[in-house]
């Protein structure tokens, strides 16, 4: 067995494969690279080869060293990897095709892979400078609702709401379905009993966050009452919700006026 | 402050989206678009001087209200809400795809990173940060994607023109291989 | 302003509901109330004085930022044109059953959305989104919708066949892959 093709520098050894096997060596994590032309970006970089000049049966044993080396890709990246391993060998028998002139530039068999490395290799560079921005931006709140308005009660988000609720709650109840193939032996629980615990919950805390109530229940048919319950005090208007996007949680509160009465209902 | 001002200010602290020139001449009937942009740079020079909790930031063509980064740490506390994630790099590396290139297609975009970009363009849509925006007229009639004004307020950009310039990732590619040397 | 006001003025901005005493200082750690309660008045004497569009105001035992009354009317005006070019969930719920199920009747767009949908429906056809095309030969003759050309303008496609199809909504929102964004 030959020496390898490559060798990791330092710096990007922790950065790139952070999973050291305990005694069988250093193991590569092909899954540190976003898909196989980050891999060859890094394997160029790592040479300090020009991109438009790649020694290609050089990078290619390389690429194919990496592959054999893999510990772990699913078969989806595997297939992704493997594309441009054909690609690689396939430039590599172009170029080895005895021809009578020179190439003309645009003939050049790696200029297909020349390109998509380039155009990759920017959109890399991009997202850089896009991170940096995203970091900055993550840092400042911007309000996502709408301030109370002098002599305009609470905004009115109400009947918004009740649509959300049931479109989150049709997507709540699927992933529910698919969780659970198994049997859930709830106990019983009677809709007026839920419904002085929510009250008691919400007059305790304020606001709930509904998604996290909801996900709490031990069966779904609590929490199916818990829901209705949420419903129930949505339309007789003592309880507020909503929800600012969708896929979001739901807040719950009580309707100010409501507070010293739904206690009682 | 002038009156102007204070009624800008008002505005802006009162809406969800940016609000745009054209937006507040709508409601100031009458008065000169430069006059209202005068008092919008005079309140947003205002809260940027002398240290102040939250400033107007310009973003998706329009001006709001947001806190100040050196305040997240509170913020977060108060509204109990950890650290806000980063998108991952695969998620990030779509966007920029889409972002640069738009409009495009899934398999266009799954072609410029390698990989296949299904889940990723998935999140990217249920973040809303990007869109559909029709079918490409192409076999299969693909649908066509770009990104939304969500983007823009996510990244802080006034508009697409904002976007990094090639000038910029190119000098950022030089600083690389400067680095390798 | 003092660095204690400045953090106030941020978390008193970002909060939905009014921000009382305890909170404040349950999320300044350490700092004494008597401090938090002189910056949150010296903060808004501030608001107060000097004519500024918006204030803080005491509420439910706490604080919060309002628009002052004066610019009411303008305020009203600005969310308005803001309501106008948005459209609410249930609108736009009733708006996708119409335009996957169209030619549809009312009692059928119900039915999709398990709820009675007149009234969205009522806002669709004076938004012009929707429009009736005739009516349907079964008992009590109902009305039949259909999507209108605005409609299309108003989500930028040149025609239905490229609305998304049911089957790649599906694979989108249900795609199994562990969403790598």
């Amino acid at each position: 067995m030959p020496e390898p093709a490559f060798e990791i520098p330092p710096a990007e050894e922790a950065a790139r494969a952070p999973s050291a096997g305990a005694g069988d060596g250093y193991q590569v994590r092909l899954g540190v690279f976003e898909g196989p032309l980050d891999l060859l970006l890094f394997l160029i970089r790592k040479k300090r080869i020009d991109i438009h000049d790649i020694p290609i049966a050089a990078i290619t044993r390389d690429y194919l060293g990496y592959l054999e080396r893999k510990t772990e890709i699913d078969l989806d990246r595997e297939a992704e990897f493997l594309f441009i391993a054909a690609l690689l060998i396939y430039i590599k028998s172009q170029m080895l095709l005895p021809r009578e002139t020179d190439l003309a530039e645009g003939e050049d068999p790696r200029r297909i892979l020349v390109d998509r490395l380039v155009e990759y290799q920017k959109v890399k560079a991009a997202c850089a400078l896009l991170r940096e921005k995203e970091d900055a931006q993550i840092l400042q709140w911007k309000r996502d609702f709408l301030p109370p308005l002098p002599g305009g009660g609470e905004p009115e988000p109400v009947e918004l709401a009740l649509f959300d609720l049931a479109e989150s709650f049709f997507l709540l109840m699927k992933r529910r379905a698919a969780e659970t193939t198994r049997t859930i032996r709830g106990r019983d629980v009677s809709v007026e009993a839920k419904m002085k615990e929510l009250v008691g919950l919400l007059r305790e805390r304020h606001m709930i966050d509904f998604l996290e109530y909801f996900e709490a229940h031990a069966s779904l048919e609590e929490a199916l009452i818990s829901f209705f319950c949420v419903l129930e005090l949505v339309k007789s208007r003592q309880a507020a919700a909503r929800q600012d996007e969708l896929f979001r949680t739901i807040r719950v509160w009580l309707r100010k006026d409501a507070r010293g009465t739904a206690a009682h209902e | 402050m002038s009156d102007l001002e204070n009624l800008v200010e008002a505005l802006i602290f009162v809406s969800q989206e940016p609000v745009t020139l054209e937006r507040l001449q709508a409601v100031l009937e009458g008065v000169p678009a430069a006059d209202i942009r005068a008092a919008v740079d005079a309140l947003a020079a205002g809260y940027e001087e002398g240290g102040r909790g939250i400033h107007i930031v310009r973003a998706g063509g329009g001006w709001l209200f947001a806190t100040k980064p050196a305040h997240d740490r509170e913020v977060r506390r108060l509204l109990q809400i950890e650290r806000r994630s980063r998108l991952s790099p695969a998620g990030l590396e779509t966007l920029a795809a889409i972002a640069y290139r738009q409009p495009v297609t899934q398999s266009e975009v799954s072609a410029i990173r390698g990989v296949d970009s299904t889940g990723a363009l998935k999140t990217l849509l249920e973040k809303k940060l990007v869109k559909i925006v029709g079918r490409k007229k192409a076999p299969g009639s693909p649908l066509v994607y770009r990104t939304s004004d969500e983007f823009l307020l996510y990244l802080g950009l006034d508009s697409l023109d904002e976007l990094p310039s090639e000038e910029e990732i190119a000098r950022i590619l030089e600083e690389e291989k400067a680095a390798d040397a």
